[in-house]
């Protein structure tokens, strides 16, 4: 990738910001619902989920493509962030519950009378709207405080961020936590005000989520053109040559974790509203590594590759999961292999790649020829 | 209830078999109350009748005249199994006097159901007073205490005039005093709960607790209640420790057998495969067919295949049945080895100077073989039945130990043990050491490094392979359940430190009693489950490199 | 960026947006209905089962003419045991494919995901396994048991079996807790005194009881410490334990109790969770006299639940779906359930002459749609349970239920929390 | 007493499982100085960069850098106190180009904040191409540093450490894998740089360290054998049982 943005490249980021924001939404509020340019409902919702889904790949991407930090928890943050909207959502139900109390319906059914006090400030949607940023970005900070002052890198990163996520995910799963147990989250109702299964609401969640992919996708191909995105990867390739040129690269990784734990956050929160549940099977520790699978199909260290792949991947599995019911794991589990032993650089490294091995094997044929033609020349050499 | 019955049983079995057979042959409905009678007459012959109806080997015979002859099947000592009345203990025999064959799985057994059973019982109970196994004694002699009725104490006196075992001996007194503790002479409660006291009887406690408690009794008889409790209390605590522990080592040890192959694929290869518990999974599978091979034959529902091995096909009762779990170990160890192989071949050769892929790969296969595994067996779980000599358990002190913990103790020492003589002692473990501490050296003096690796990879996965055989043990066996052990065995191996058998056994059982005492003292498994979690996390700044970090040859080189 | 980049990922977005996007068109002559269960994931090893039993209602139905004279055409979607697919699935069942009824969920937390969609789109849902109840919508259907038609008769026969002591356990989640809660009170109702109920209690900040058992977490396979403890609570005998565990944690946790020398008659456990479906997976020698309360049993002595059984073993030898197992087949509760919702709605239909969601659910709510099904006669009632019979088995070593007791026509009440606290 | 010297190494022990790969070492080195520090294998040479840098810590024992402590430093921190090292096999981020590596090597902030929002000045720019031009990559500037050929990468990394300003220098082998006339240009370099900065190198290559032709220290077993000039150390008697591996006398 060109170190510096071409004018090219913000032209065509600009129509496919417009196609994304506006088009797609524009000919599902105006068009009729015949018509073939038409996007329904159910696609806008899809796409809108989608796009939430690819926010979470562009910030693995950062993580793992640019700064060589594979974690495989990503989607804890994600859960978190969805939570934090999550808690002002149930409030915002008020006497629509199953119950008509005051209280989520979880908190009636297990016995409580009081809303637990930590509750309390979700009422307010600015509290929430903050939370969905900082509380990932706490954890996120704790854990990579600890990880990476004691030099916990590689495999052991890895292994230690899946273990971070299944810690949370059985904790969730605890009722006594307050967060809805197994159930998590569900049955919201409104956001400002605004009638969660109305379509222009939900209409306007994709505009959202798709103005929060295009800010996220310019705020870290920015930051990767900028001085720390060349410390970032050079953290990647060699870090000890980067503690030897005297960055703490602790802090920027740790800067990089927590940032990608914010995006994940936002991302999550953009989701759930749409999809209407959060609960901790989210947390779960494969549901990470699939996020993984996505930004390793599009390619990594590309930005634009992890979107593809999120949004590829899901949109296959929406139609593979269908079409072939039983076979699908073994689909996406043997794409997997394949993308990792011979498609490193993913989708988008793939004209490349490809061009690259025909110049190789253009190569190597002018070499055997050249080889010949000395073979002949000099025979004496052969046969002795 | 006369005593004396049990002492003259002969003359009482007539009786006894013809209200058994007069049970088995009336309706359901009346069968319990006609069973509770008989605790009246508790003959002995009546405990192998009851036994054979409980397993369902009670059978009725209609004979040609109509008449309708109840029979048991005696246990089979070769070919066929025989048939005998109850009604009077003779071989069951046809009009023309010769001994009917009979085919269990045409005939159906007369049922039994759970207030049958229990009327059943109460005349086994008593049975049990008198039967040959100690334990069986003790435990009939303690649930006779327990119902505290004072109609009892002429037969734990006699029992106890007759008693040799000691342990016996001292559960009639606890029983003689269990009653004694309803009587309402008080110099006796006093007495009883000295006796209890002495004997530390935990079954005692709550009725012990509830003297302690009433206003009601005399102080000096309160004031010994309260003692007693203290001192059973404070037995309970230490049974409680000891048990605590024990059930931590048995956890470690499960821990251990799991973690085992992973500390030497991921250990000393240094691959993340997060296939690991797939590979479990198929050792376990291959313990599964290996009992269905011994026993019925091997059914694969999605295929529709059900096929049956010439020469096998044992009965479940018989001794070559049970001890199919010793056969399908070799087999378990040998097909997931196999597996190895292909994995290694296909897949992870590629990746060894790229640890982080190897794992994203490794995770691919494992899905596919998650679903392979479905499409194979079907999406459920492969029932494995654990052969009878892994059932029950025995006590020490109180602390109840479980034959199949303690199996899992013996088996993870000894494929410790095994692994490190392997290692240590073997021209093969030399290779596989010098390889893994220097691969390019040990290429350069010769060695094929390639087969080495491949050795090393199907040893690792091997070991898997024994530990499914062993996790269908105690849990299930199915498409997902290599995903449950997975976070777990990494934790062992990353605490235990990368490359160091002893600090994976180290982890291993520190990591299980730091679990089960957490789950003791907590009363609850998830926190101290997510405990352990953030405990590793916290201990891994202490040591970065776990407890046994092994120099020159961390991962991120 | 690369124009090639760029270009490739619109075509791979563009591409996908239509495939989303095309509509599937249903002859003029059918009836779409939706079926939405896990396919794959860690819930198809139920799941699966249901999808079977309920294309062979359809199949049974349309052989004999259809509903109002249209064939049932099924739409089968994967949840894929992922709580938020399940929504997208309802909704692409109702929105995109219009159907005029699902059948569909296991899970509570599936149900849930999918309620607000059925609510938002006013479609139709019938939910046919046993939950923890305090749940009443509009749009759902609930031909599973309640409450009180399992854990509280379960415990009546417990307690007429001279049963003292009870132990909680259960996975935690809301099903176990809501259950035991409920339990609790009840038992508590029945003159049980508190420190006979075991497997722990959790307080307030008052110190007020509000729940009891002991939980262990999804996937939990080490029991021992559980185990010990309930060996310990059943040492003075007469005890029990109800059994809320769910799926795969059972085999472990039987294994351990059986291991442990625990016996059936000691101290019976009467499972929630495990139907003849789940024991075909279990090592059901362990679990010999342990006991499992249902609506319907396999064993069922009934003209028909015999032709119900052979009817369906009948059509799975030659149905024609993708990968479904064919022999070893066993029918369960869940199972029938649907089957029975399947006939319910198709009674209802009939009776609106429309399948319009409104109509069919004001006939529904009459009190007056029942089907005699192979587990007896169900009642659609008013509040959109069904009345039906509820039966205790002991389990055999065949995997199949001896049926020991028989609740007659038990009245579905969803909310019971509460109900049986004395003043 | 460690005051007039620029690094000061006493009674410095270092263990792995039991192998002592320093042991009580004790080193001096004047500011403005060029020192080659030879041994054979495993003599502890690099072992004694690390402890230096804080790669790893010592056991017992000080090292001080103009007084202050280094033993319970980070590694960015003793860069940051002017201490730039080499490492033996040629360490630069491949990914990034010539010009790229210089620039993170450049002197100035090292922290996130600034790391983002700053931008190269006309003067760093100038001061890039001033080192690249000093080891001779000028024209490389725009290709990836992975496509340079070993001995180049030799040089980009001791530019880095040019770009850096670094007072004291640590060159561990620069000359390995060179040609010969790669390894006197690199000689060549280092002499030029030496006054300016002080410098330690460590190498094999006795050609190139008499072409250094500053004072040698000769480690073994962990611990400092003799120094002097290359002359006087190759005829000690006991550098040269330790390089042909003659017996000791008893």
């Amino acid at each position: 990738m060109k170190q510096e943005v071409s004018k090219k490249e913000v032209l065509i980021g600009a129509i496919v910001a417009l196609f994304l924001i506006a088009v797609i939404p524009g000919l599902n509020a105006f068009t009729p619902a015949g018509s073939s340019l038409h996007v329904s409902d159910f696609n806008i919702n899809l796409w809108g989920q989608y796009l939430c889904l690819a926010i979470v790949a562009v910030s693995i991407d950062m993580l793992w493509g640019y700064t060589g930090l594979l974690s495989l928890g990503q989607m804890l943050f994600f859960s978190l962030g969805g939570y934090a909207l999550g808690m002002h959502l149930m409030l915002m139900i008020g006497k629509l519950g199953q119950y008509k109390s005051d209280l989520p319906d979880f908190m009636v059914f297990l016995g409580y009378t009081k809303l637990p006090a930590h509750w309390e400030p979700f009422a307010h949607f600015w509290f929430s709207a903050l939370a969905v940023l900082w509380v990932p970005g706490v954890v996120a900070f704790i854990f990579g405080y600890l990880a990476f002052r004691s030099r916990i890198r590689g495999v052991y990163f890895s292994i230690l961020t899946q273990a971070l996520t299944y810690a949370a995910c059985l904790l969730f799963f605890r009722n006594e936590l307050t967060l809805g147990g197994n159930n998590g989250f569900t049955d919201f109702k409104t956001l400002l005000g605004f009638d969660l299964g109305a379509p222009g609401t939900q209409r306007g969640l994709y505009i959202a989520s798709a103005v929060a992919l295009v800010l996220v996708y310019a705020l870290c191909r920015w930051l990767t053109l900028t001085k720390f995105g060349k410390v970032q990867r050079a953290i990647r390739d060699s870090e000890n040559r980067v503690l030897f040129s005297g960055y703490a690269a602790a802090n920027f990784k740790l800067f990089v974790f927590v940032l990608a734990g914010m995006i994940a956050g936002l991302a999550g929160a953009l989701y759930v509203p749409q999809v209407g549940i959060i609960n901790p099977s989210q947390m779960e520790p494969a549901k990470s590594l699939e996020a993984i699978v996505w930004v390793a199909v599009g390619g990594r260290a590309s930005l634009i590759g992890p979107i593809i792949g999120a949004i590829g991947v899901n949109g296959l599995k929406s139609w593979a999961s269908q079409a072939f019911p039983a076979y699908w794991p073994i689909f996406l589990g043997a794409m997997f292999v394949v993308v990792v032993l011979f498609m490193p650089r993913g989708v988008v490294g793939l004209p490349a790649q490809i061009q690259e091995a025909w110049r190789r094997h253009k190569r190597a044929k002018e070499a055997a020829a050249e080889a010949a033609a000395t073979a002949t020349q000099v025979p004496k050499d052969s046969q002795s | 209830m006369t005593f004396a019955s049990l002492v003259h049983a002969d003359e009482s079995e007539t009786a006894a078999r013809q209200s058994a057979a007069r049970a088995i042959l009336a309706p359901e409905s009346e069968q319990a109350t006609i069973v509770q009678d008989m605790a009246a007459n508790p003959s002995p012959v009546l405990g192998p009748i009851f036994e054979a109806w409980q397993r369902s080997q009670v059978y009725i015979y209609e004979a040609p005249d109509g008449a309708r002859i109840p029979f048991l099947l005696m246990p089979a000592d070769g070919s066929a199994a025989k048939a005998m009345r109850i009604d009077n203990g003779e071989p069951l025999v046809g009009p023309d006097g010769a001994p009917i064959t009979v085919d269990e799985t045409v005939m159906k057994p007369v049922e039994t159901f759970a207030k049958l059973r229990r009327a059943m019982r109460s005349t086994m109970d008593l049975l049990a007073l008198a039967d040959p196994a100690p334990a069986t004694r003790q435990s009939a002699i303690l649930k006779l205490g327990m119902k505290q009725s004072p109609e009892a104490l002429p037969i734990l006196n006699a029992r106890l005039a007759k008693e040799q075992d000691k342990a016996v001996k001292n559960g009639i007194l606890d029983s003689i005093a269990l009653i004694n503790l309803a009587s309402p002479d008080p110099q006796l409660q006093i007495d009883a709960l000295n006796q209890l006291k002495k004997s530390n009887s935990i079954p005692s406690r709550e009725l012990v607790a509830k003297m302690a408690a009433d206003e009601s009794l005399s102080p000096k008889v309160r004031a010994a209640a309260v003692s007693t409790l203290k001192a059973i209390d404070n037995h309970l605590f230490w049974v409680d420790f000891f048990g605590t522990m024990f059930r931590g080592v048995s956890l470690g040890s499960v821990l251990l057998v799991v973690a085992l192959g992973l500390a030497i694929t991921f250990g000393l290869m240094g691959v993340i495969n997060m296939a690991h518990g797939e590979i479990m999974v198929v050792g376990g599978y291959a313990t599964y067919l290996v009992q269905c091979i011994f026993g019925s034959g091997v059914a694969l529902a999605p295929f529709g295949i059900s096929v049956n091995l010439p020469g096998f096909g044992f009965d479940p009762n018989s001794g070559i049945y049970q001890s199919y779990f010793l056969f399908a170990l070799p087999v378990a160890f040998l097909s997931a080895a196999a597996v190895g192989v292909l994995l290694e071949r296909g897949v992870i050769q590629f990746l060894y100077r790229r640890p982080l892929e190897s794992l994203l790969a490794t995770w691919g296969v494992s899905l596919v073989m998650q679903q392979l595994f479905r499409l194979i067996f079907g999406p459920a779980n492969a029932p494995v039945y654990s052969p009878a000599w892994l059932l029950g358990s025995f006590s020490v002190g109180d602390v109840i130990m479980n034959y199949n913990r303690v199996f899992v103790i013996i088996f993870a020492v000894a494929i410790v043990v095994g692994t490190s003589l392997l290692l240590a002692k073997t021209p093969v473990g030399l290779l596989i050491r010098a390889v893994m501490q220097d691969r390019t050296t040990a290429a350069c003096m010769g060695v094929r490094t390639r087969k080495v690796n491949t050795l090393t990879f199907a040893f690792g996965s091997g070991l898997a392979g024994l530990a499914g055989a062993f996790l269908s043990q105690i849990g299930n066996i199915g498409p997902s359940t290599g995903q449950t052990y997975i976070v777990d065995s990494f934790m062992v191996v990353v605490v235990g430190g990368i490359g160091n058998l002893i600090g994976t056994v180290i982890s291993a059982l520190g990591i299980g009693t730091v679990d089960q005492i957490l789950q003791t003292s907590l009363r609850n498994p998830v926190i101290g489950k997510v405990l352990v979690l953030v405990g590793i996390i916290l201990f891994l700044q202490w040591k970065p490199s776990g407890l046994f970090a092994t120099k020159g040859r961390g991962l991120e080189n | 960026m690369k124009l090639s980049q760029t270009l490739q990922a619109m075509a791979v977005g563009a591409s996908l947006l239509v495939g989303t996007m095309a509509p599937v068109r249903a002859a003029e002559d059918t009836v779409k209905v939706g079926v939405l269960h896990s396919l794959s994931g860690t819930m198809a090893i139920s799941e699966t089962s249901l999808r079977d039993v309920l294309l062979f209602a359809f199949d049974e139905i349309n052989a004999k003419g259809g509903v109002l004279g249209k064939k049932i055409e099924p739409v089968v979607v994967d949840g894929a045991s992922n709580w938020p697919l399940f929504a997208e699935k309802a909704k692409q069942l109702l929105e995109v494919d219009k159907v005029s009824v699902v059948f569909g969920c296991w899970t509570s937390v599936s149900r849930k995901s999918v309620l607000p969609v059925f609510e938002k789109n006013n479609g139709l849902l019938f939910y046919p396994v046993q939950y923890e109840g305090e749940e009443l919508s509009k749009n759902i259907f609930y031909t599973a048991e309640a409450v009180n038609q399992q854990a509280i008769p379960a415990v009546d026969y417990l307690l007429a079996d001279g049963r003292k002591k009870f132990y909680l356990i259960g996975t935690d989640y809301v099903y176990p807790q809501t259950t035991n809660l409920v339990l609790l009170e009840y038992l508590l109702s029945k003159g049980v005194p508190i420190e006979n109920i075991g497997g722990g209690l959790r307080k307030d900040e008052a110190g007020k009881v509000i729940s009891a058992g002991k939980y262990t977490p999804f996937g939990h396979t080490d029991y021992q410490q559980i185990v010990a403890e309930i060996k310990q609570f059943a040492a003075t005998g007469d005890a029990c334990v109800i059994n809320t565990i769910n799926g795969d944690s059972n085999v472990p946790f039987f294994k351990e109790f059986a291991a442990s020398g625990l016996t059936a008659a000691d101290c019976p456990v009467v499972s929630m969770s495990l139907s003849e479906d789940e024991l075909r997976s279990l090592p059901t020698k362990d679990l010999v006299g342990h006991l499992g309360c249902w609506a319907y049993f396999m064993s069922i002595d009934s003209k028909e639940n015999a032709a119900f059984k052979k009817n369906f073993f009948d059509w799975l030898k030659t149905a024609k779906v993708q990968g479904i197992e064919r022999t070893n087949r066993v029918t369960c509760s869940p199972m029938v359930l649907s089957y029975d919702g399947v006939y319910l709605w198709k009674a209802a239909v009939e009776k609106a002459g429309s399948f319009d969601v409104d109509k069919v659910r004001e006939v529904l709510e009459s009190g007056k749609i029942t089907f005699d099904g192979p587990n007896g006669l169900n009642t659609v009632e008013k509040n959109h349970h069904t009345k039906k019979n509820t039966y205790i088995g002991e389990t055999k070593a065949d995997g199949q239920f001896k049926i020991v007791e028989e609740f007659k026509q038990v009245y579905p009440e969803p909310f019971l929390k509460g109900t049986f606290v004395k003043e | 007493m460690s005051k007039q010297f620029l690094l000061a190494a006493e009674g410095v022990t270092k263990s792995f499982d039991g192998f002592k790969a320093i042991n009580d070492l004790n080193f001096y080195l004047d500011k403005g100085e060029l020192r080659t520090i030879i041994g054979p294998n495993g003599a502890g040479k690099s072992t004694f960069l690390d402890l230096i840098t804080g790669r790893t810590r010592p056991d017992t024992g000080t090292i001080e850098y103009k007084g202050t402590p280094l033993t319970k430093l980070r590694e960015y921190e003793i860069y940051r106190l002017g201490i730039g090292r080499k490492f033996q096999t040629p360490s630069v981020y491949s990914d990034h180009t010539v010009f790229e590596n210089i620039l993170l090597g450049l002197e100035g902030s090292r922290s996130v904040w600034p790391s983002i929002f700053s931008r190269i000045k006309p003067e760093q720019r100038e001061r890039i191409y001033e080192v690249l031009k000093t080891i001779g990559l000028a024209d490389k500037a725009e290709l990836k540093a992975g496509t340079l050929a070993h001995g180049q990468k030799q040089w980009l990394e001791i530019g880095m450490l040019l770009a850096q300003n670094a007072e004291l220098l640590l060159v561990d082998e620069p000359a390995a894998g060179m040609t010969d006339e790669e390894t006197a240009k690199t000689g060549e370099l280092l002499l030029s740089l030496a006054g300016k900065h002080t410098i330690i190198v460590i190498e094999h290559d006795m050609v190139f360290v008499r072409q250094l032709g500053s004072k040698v220290t000769v480690l073994h077993q962990g611990h400092v054998l003799c120094d002097g000039s290359l002359d006087q150390v190759q005829a000690d008697e006991r550098v040269i049982e330790v390089y042909l591996g003659r017996k000791k006398k008893h």
